[in-house]
């Protein structure tokens, strides 16, 4: 097996009393998509921050294409080729989008005293990545703190994507996104992967998780339950896991207790159905044309 | 008065020559500009603002008085740029500072405006080409006080200072000094806030516990006497140290009075606000000008004997 | 592959938790920066100057006498500050109440309590203008109580000046109710010897006071609120507006309240005085451990930050510190402590099983 | 038809020269749930900050059981039964979680001037609450901005859910929760229609919005398409409705492009139909077992 | 049920804005509200002091000599505000290096321009310690400056005491090298008659180098970054700490500049210069429409603000106004300012169609 990109082993992490972290281990690898699964509160942010040189790990060790690392601030991690979605997106809502995207790694021009912001340039990359992401903004001097939720989460993506050299880290990319939006990040990590990037991917929602891992790192209440491969694990069990072990099943007695008739919760099923007909038909369709 | 024209050599001559125009101006159409590093919140350039509005009255010009936020000479400078550029009919300043203040005063007489120099810089007036200089300097004010604390057998004295680094507070704590170390005395500087009566005589009073060896304090000015008497009541020792001030104030000659403070260094200063403005009115009115480089306003010294006659003159503000 | 399902612990041990020395989680309070800081500072006093009376009663008296009077803003600035404002009016407001009661009672004749009330009156409609016009313009406080700071010592100057012709007015003890005044707001306490004014129980009582508004009633809870994030704070329903301009007021009225203490005890007023105690209040706040920024902090914790101060500024007379270097040791204290302050605050916030 | 409990008539709201919303009309109903549906940026958040007080309209009528008002702070929503989970959360981050759960509805004890905030009370309801949505919180006096986003998102819903008296507004209540508690939050919705409340829901998630919703209201760029009761609609549509009425086809085909092979997404679709016969089979058994 | 799909405009026109008058949407840049404040204290002073000289060419030269002054240090300022950060230690900075400048050239001998790189060394230094504590230790700058502020005022004068015996040094103008360095920081300019300081051309050059910095390179960038979100600047990859490190440095060093400009100007210097001169920037700084909170602002509008300042500071002198109405006067035309300030903001950011 070739050397993981990036790994940690045995990492602890304690803010105060709180253990948010315990023991955990666990790897990505060229071309892989790693799925970090558990409830909320399990710390799957934490892992992350760690990964992308947020926070140091109290205990345990880190280590990038088989070196240890140890990264003291975001900085060291990016320029180690590895851009980070946070949950909290990591943006300056008082600044333009243009500004927010390239903060950090600002394109110039010009050479010596005279070597400049590219502006112009800027602005033409930044409208271009998100109107591949379906986010037309109206101008991209608006500052981010005016932009819809799920607008400045596409902001944050795009930026990793565009910058994301080794490793891409997406923490609940899709949260505040639209269904279309959504499915282009969901290409966007599968783009990611065919370019032979490692990618960690944290969602909620499973429909995202299952297609498009091909292993899962199950956490709770900051310990680790392992990692699974695809073949290892069932839909179900993938779903079990997300729900941090508990039976789901459970859950549906209780929603269909309050759904007010039968047939409003045949119906949940029957478009279910028809959601997973109609991605097999899109699959079909996509054999027989080649390419978009 | 005319004949002291000709005594006063260059100068002053050749300010005749360049204001001679103006001679016989109504009064009602002149205005004097007084720039001082004095605060009008300051109760010593209080009384000389009082001088100034007063003496303006009489003389029925028109008077503005200006003095920088804090004790900063570039901002004093600035003030006076401004009132030379106003083309007032004759200026009136302070000059604790000559190196920051000179080009800008020089400013003035170049551009023809007669200007008077008050309270310090009595040695530079004239090489700067002002008409007269009224009043004294803080040195020989703090000299003067010296010598009396050490006729009154004070050993070991504190001065106390309620903004240290002010230029002319520091001269007469040198002034101070220098007559005590003569008379064999030792002096310490003891700062206090200027802001904070409490803050001061609590500062006062740890200072006198931790060195029991102190006989005398001179304060400052008024802001300093009044925490300073207050220490000594509470700590019973009024009378025990010897306590004596510069500047006046109705509560600081009720002390003088009840002997709780030995004397007062008085400048007078009143008269440093009132007199340049006569002067500068005859000046301009009548092409007067006074033959002495400086006129000395003090230093007077208040005592027991004296204290009643002024105590009424101090509650209007004018002494 | 399998799972062990762990099932949610209500309300036994949680697993999550480390155990953690009960002594060290006292430390995370924000108040024991300063406590620890207060220590510090008078164990370093003790051993440079305990020699020359820092020790005694009368020196501990004298300390606490410049806490005692910082202090009482501190109280209310610590509020002020947890709820996101700052007030620099209040050293201004220190002189322009006072003379407003000197002017009354000692150039007027009028009872020294009429006097009392109207400076009350005055600081707190100053207060309510300060808070309303922040909340109507949404410009910061820093600024809008900096123009007032402005307005109030020149009006307070040209009305003084205008009145009396000075700038510093006494014989307030020749007024009538000067004695029960007195009493109330000036008496000594004398206590095996030493002296200690009656304004260390002013301090006290409103620390107390504070505390208890802060940490035991809604209104506290709102001070927290709207200091930690004002549209959040809106969005629930914390009445904003209001919550703000009492806390406006409230430091109007404690500047006032020192006022009375020091024109009574002086028996006069001076327009300066006051002048630059808005920035060491915010020092004695902040050093006691309450975030700048708001929403964090505690009323408790100004008390030690306003004792620290009074001791180094008295500690410094005691140790014999030329004058000249009076300023850069008063620098060197503060830093110091603040320090202190923040480094136990980490090492609390940091603890390992 | 009985009056709407709120109600919005040719409502605009513009921000500088940027147009949020343009001439959108709605209401809700008691003992209804509406889903306001719309892609990324289409002014559903800013429709519900009018709603909820934060915003005034520039243009139209805001009716509360028909009759006008003008509420100028969230102050007067809330007083007026109006709860809201915003999509920002509306959280103080110093403060405790116990202390933001009850912040501006402050229980006591005591009266006059003893009257005092019941730390202990709102710490035990605080913990109850947070329970009851499978949150565990380690101790309530720990400061909300240290909670995981998901435990963040749970403590603002409780909060409403709590307070919520005749509305309940959630903006993407179930973004950052994980499969469980999102089952909850549904539960809650339920419940709160059940006790006859009118509840507007915000989501991305189509298997959220069609189980629970009784009428939907379709965005776009700011403008309304409409609202349409379930039996007006299927749920291809109402998925259209939600991708801003694009196809979704185009975009499984570009999905499909990426996976690295058929049987992945083959997998895909059958995971969901299981999901479908899981939920069907939950119905069933609830109506055997009748309760929980 | 139909539904008529938008599609998306990429680059076309956009139906969600309304069309929007240039020189409104012009009015949202920062300093848009102290050009317009500029321009009404001009007025105002023209009319009310027109004749009593505010309008000659060596009126006006007051003013902007007043106005540079400040405005040298708001510029430096305005930057390390928009990173988030105070100096409230630039106004003692000022004292010691004119200090240093004058004792090493005056008393020691030294060549003016040796005496100037020590000052500079040594601004540098201390700007750097201010940042470093500030990064190291997380403290407010607020307070870390205050202390320096202090540390560095008493060690001033108490060297300077110790040095010369005395707290004013002269005699500059004796000093080797004083010739070239006079006509690079203190020459005149004279035009029309009027001699216009050179420190007004260092003013403007300064503030259009930061507005390049700030608008065109990524440092620029970095500096917004660091102010508007300090965490997430970090977690994007942005230097905190040299940024805001460098902050420190040029605002020491935009306060040493000031410092030669005076002590060569007036051939000497004195402990107390530059007092109070740290609120007078942010004042000027923040009138200039930049965030007390950092994140937002511009080194024009500092410019705008300082000339505001200035003209308001010389005007009085103009218009007669008495010394003891003048803080009143400040007060209510600082108030004023930044109230025009932000109705003008607030005006562009709520036009409709
Ligand atoms: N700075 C901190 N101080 C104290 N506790 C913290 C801190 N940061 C995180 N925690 C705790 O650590 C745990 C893990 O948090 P984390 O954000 O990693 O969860 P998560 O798995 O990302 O959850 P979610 O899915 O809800 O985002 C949480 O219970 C949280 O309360
Ligand atoms: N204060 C503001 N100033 C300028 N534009 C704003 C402001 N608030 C919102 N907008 C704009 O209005 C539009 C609608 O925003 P809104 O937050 O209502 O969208 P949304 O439907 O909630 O989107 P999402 O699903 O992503 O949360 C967005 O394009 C946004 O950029
Ligand atoms: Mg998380
Ligand atoms: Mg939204």
């Amino acid at each position: 097996m070739s050397t993981p990109l990036i790994e940690v082993q045995h990492v602890s992490k304690y803010f105060g009393h709180v253990i948010a972290l315990n023991d955990i281990s666990m790897s990505v690898s060229a071309g892989e998509v790693m799925c970090l699964l558990g409830d909320n509160g399990a710390g799957k942010s934490t892992l992350i921050k760690i990964l992308s040189g947020v926070h140091q790990p109290s205990e345990g060790h880190y280590l990038v294409e088989g070196k240890e690392v140890h990264f003291t601030s975001p900085r060291h991690a990016l320029s180690a080729g590895i851009a980070t979605v946070y949950q909290d997106l990591a943006m300056i809502p008082l600044m333009s989008i243009s500004r927010n995207f390239f903060l950090g790694a600002e394109p110039t021009k010009g050479w010596g005293p005279l070597r400049r912001f590219n502006v112009a340039y800027a602005d033409r990359v930044t409208r271009e990545e998100l109107a591949k992401m379906g986010i037309h903004v109206r101008d991209t001097a608006q500052p981010v703190g005016t932009l819809s939720g799920g607008e400045r989460q596409s902001v944050a993506i795009a930026r990793a994507v565009y910058f994301g050299a080794k490793v891409l880290i997406l923490d609940e990319p899709t949260a505040a996104l639209g269904v279309k939006e959504a499915g282009i990040v969901l290409r966007y990590i599968a783009q990611a992967r065919a370019r032979g990037l490692g990618v960690i991917f944290i969602t909620h929602n499973p429909h995202h998780a299952y297609p498009i891992g091909d292993r899962f790192t199950l956490l709770n209440r900051g310990r680790s339950y392992g990692t699974f491969t695809k073949a290892e694990v069932s839909r179900e069990e993938i779903v079990e896991m997300m729900a941090g072990g508990e039976e789901l099943e459970t859950l549906s007695h209780e929603l269909a207790e309050f759904a007010r008739t039968d047939s409003q919760l045949a119906e949940v099923a029957r478009e279910l159905e028809q959601e997973a007909q109609e991605l097999q038909h899109g699959t079909q369709q996509s054999e027989k044309e080649g390419s978009l | 008065a005319c004949g002291g024209q000709a005594n006063n050599g260059t100068t002053s001559s050749s300010n005749t020559t360049q204001s001679s125009s103006s001679g016989n101006t109504a009064r009602s159409n002149l205005r004097f500009v007084v720039v001082t590093h004095g605060q009008a919140s300051d109760p010593f350039w209080s009384v000389v603002k009082k001088g100034v509005d007063q003496a303006g009255k009489d003389m029925g010009v028109k008077v503005e008085y200006q003095s920088p936020d804090k004790f900063d000479m570039t901002a004093m400078s600035h003030l006076i740029d401004a009132a030379v550029a106003s083309k007032p009919d004759g200026l009136v300043v302070s000059i604790p500072d000559a190196n920051a203040l000179g080009p800008s005063i020089q400013k003035a007489v170049a551009a023809g405006i007669p200007v008077i120099s008050i309270n310090s810089g009595s040695d530079v007036a004239k090489k700067l080409g002002i008409l007269v200089h009224v009043g004294q300097t803080e040195y020989e004010a703090g000299y003067g006080g010296g010598e009396r604390m050490g006729q009154a057998g004070v050993k070991h004295a504190l001065c106390i200072n309620q903004e240290v680094g002010n230029a002319g507070l520091d001269a007469r704590c040198k002034g101070f000094s220098d007559a005590m170390q003569k008379a064999g005395a030792k002096v310490d500087v003891l700062a206090v806030n200027l802001a904070d009566p409490n803050e001061s005589q609590q500062r006062i009073q740890a200072k006198l516990t931790s060195t029991p060896d102190v006989d005398g304090l001179m304060a400052l000015g008024p802001t300093g006497a009044t925490p300073a008497l207050a220490a000594l009541r509470s700590m019973n020792k009024v009378g025990q140290i010897k306590l004596a001030t510069f500047d006046l104030s109705p509560e600081v000659l009720q002390a003088i009075k009840k002997g709780d403070i030995l004397f007062a260094i008085d400048q007078q200063q009143y008269l440093q606000g009132y007199l340049p403005i006569v002067l500068l009115t005859l000046y301009r009115t009548n092409l007067n000008t006074i033959a002495n480089p400086v006129l000395m306003t003090g230093p007077g010294f208040v005592t027991k004997d004296n204290a009643e006659q002024v105590i009424n003159l101090a509650q209007q503000g004018t002494r | 592959m399998s799972i062990t399902t762990t099932g949610p612990q209500g309300t036994g041990k949680d697993e999550r938790v480390t155990k953690v020395n009960p002594l060290r989680s006292l430390l995370v309070r924000p108040e024991m920066g300063a406590i620890a800081g207060s220590i510090a500072v008078w164990i370093f006093f003790a051993i440079v100057a305990g020699n020359s009376g820092f020790l005694t009663l009368s020196g501990t008296a004298t300390y606490l006498s410049v806490s005692a009077e910082l202090g009482i803003l501190a109280v209310a600035v610590a509020l002020l500050m947890i709820g996101g404002e700052f007030d620099l009016s209040i050293g201004s407001m220190i002189g322009a109440t006072s003379m407003i009661i000197t002017i009354l009672s000692a150039q007027f004749g009028w009872n020294i309590w009429a006097s009392i009330l109207v400076a009350v009156v005055f600081a707190l409609a100053i207060g309510f203008l300060n808070g309303y016009l922040v909340l109507r313009t949404g410009l910061p406080s820093f600024i809008v109580t900096l123009g007032s700071l402005y307005i109030i010592r020149g009006v307070t100057i040209g009305v003084t000046r205008a009145l009396t012709g000075r700038t510093q007015v006494g014989g307030l003890d020749l007024a009538p109710g000067y004695d029960s005044a007195h009493a109330i707001f000036a008496s000594p306490i004398t206590i095996g010897g030493a002296s200690f004014p009656i304004e260390i129980v002013w301090w006290l009582v409103i620390a107390a006071l504070a505390t208890w508004v802060l940490l035991r009633t809604s209104f506290g809870n709102w001070i927290f609120g709207v200091g930690g994030d004002v549209q959040a704070a809106r969005n629930v329903g914390v009445p904003v507006k209001r919550v703000k301009i009492t806390l406006f007021m409230m430091t109007a009225l404690a500047a006032c309240l020192l006022a009375a203490i020091q024109a009574i005890t002086f028996t006069g007023s001076d327009v300066l005085r006051g002048q630059d105690n808005e920035f060491l209040t915010i020092i004695a706040v902040v050093v006691g451990g309450t975030l700048l920024t708001g929403g964090y902090g505690s009323a408790i914790g100004s008390v030690f930050g306003a004792l620290i101060f009074g001791m180094v500024r008295q500690g410094i007379v005691f140790a014999g510190v030329d004058a000249d270097w009076y300023q850069a040791f008063l620098g060197v204290m503060l830093l110091l402590a603040v320090l202190l302050n923040s480094y136990v605050r980490k090492y609390a916030l940091e603890v390992r099983r």
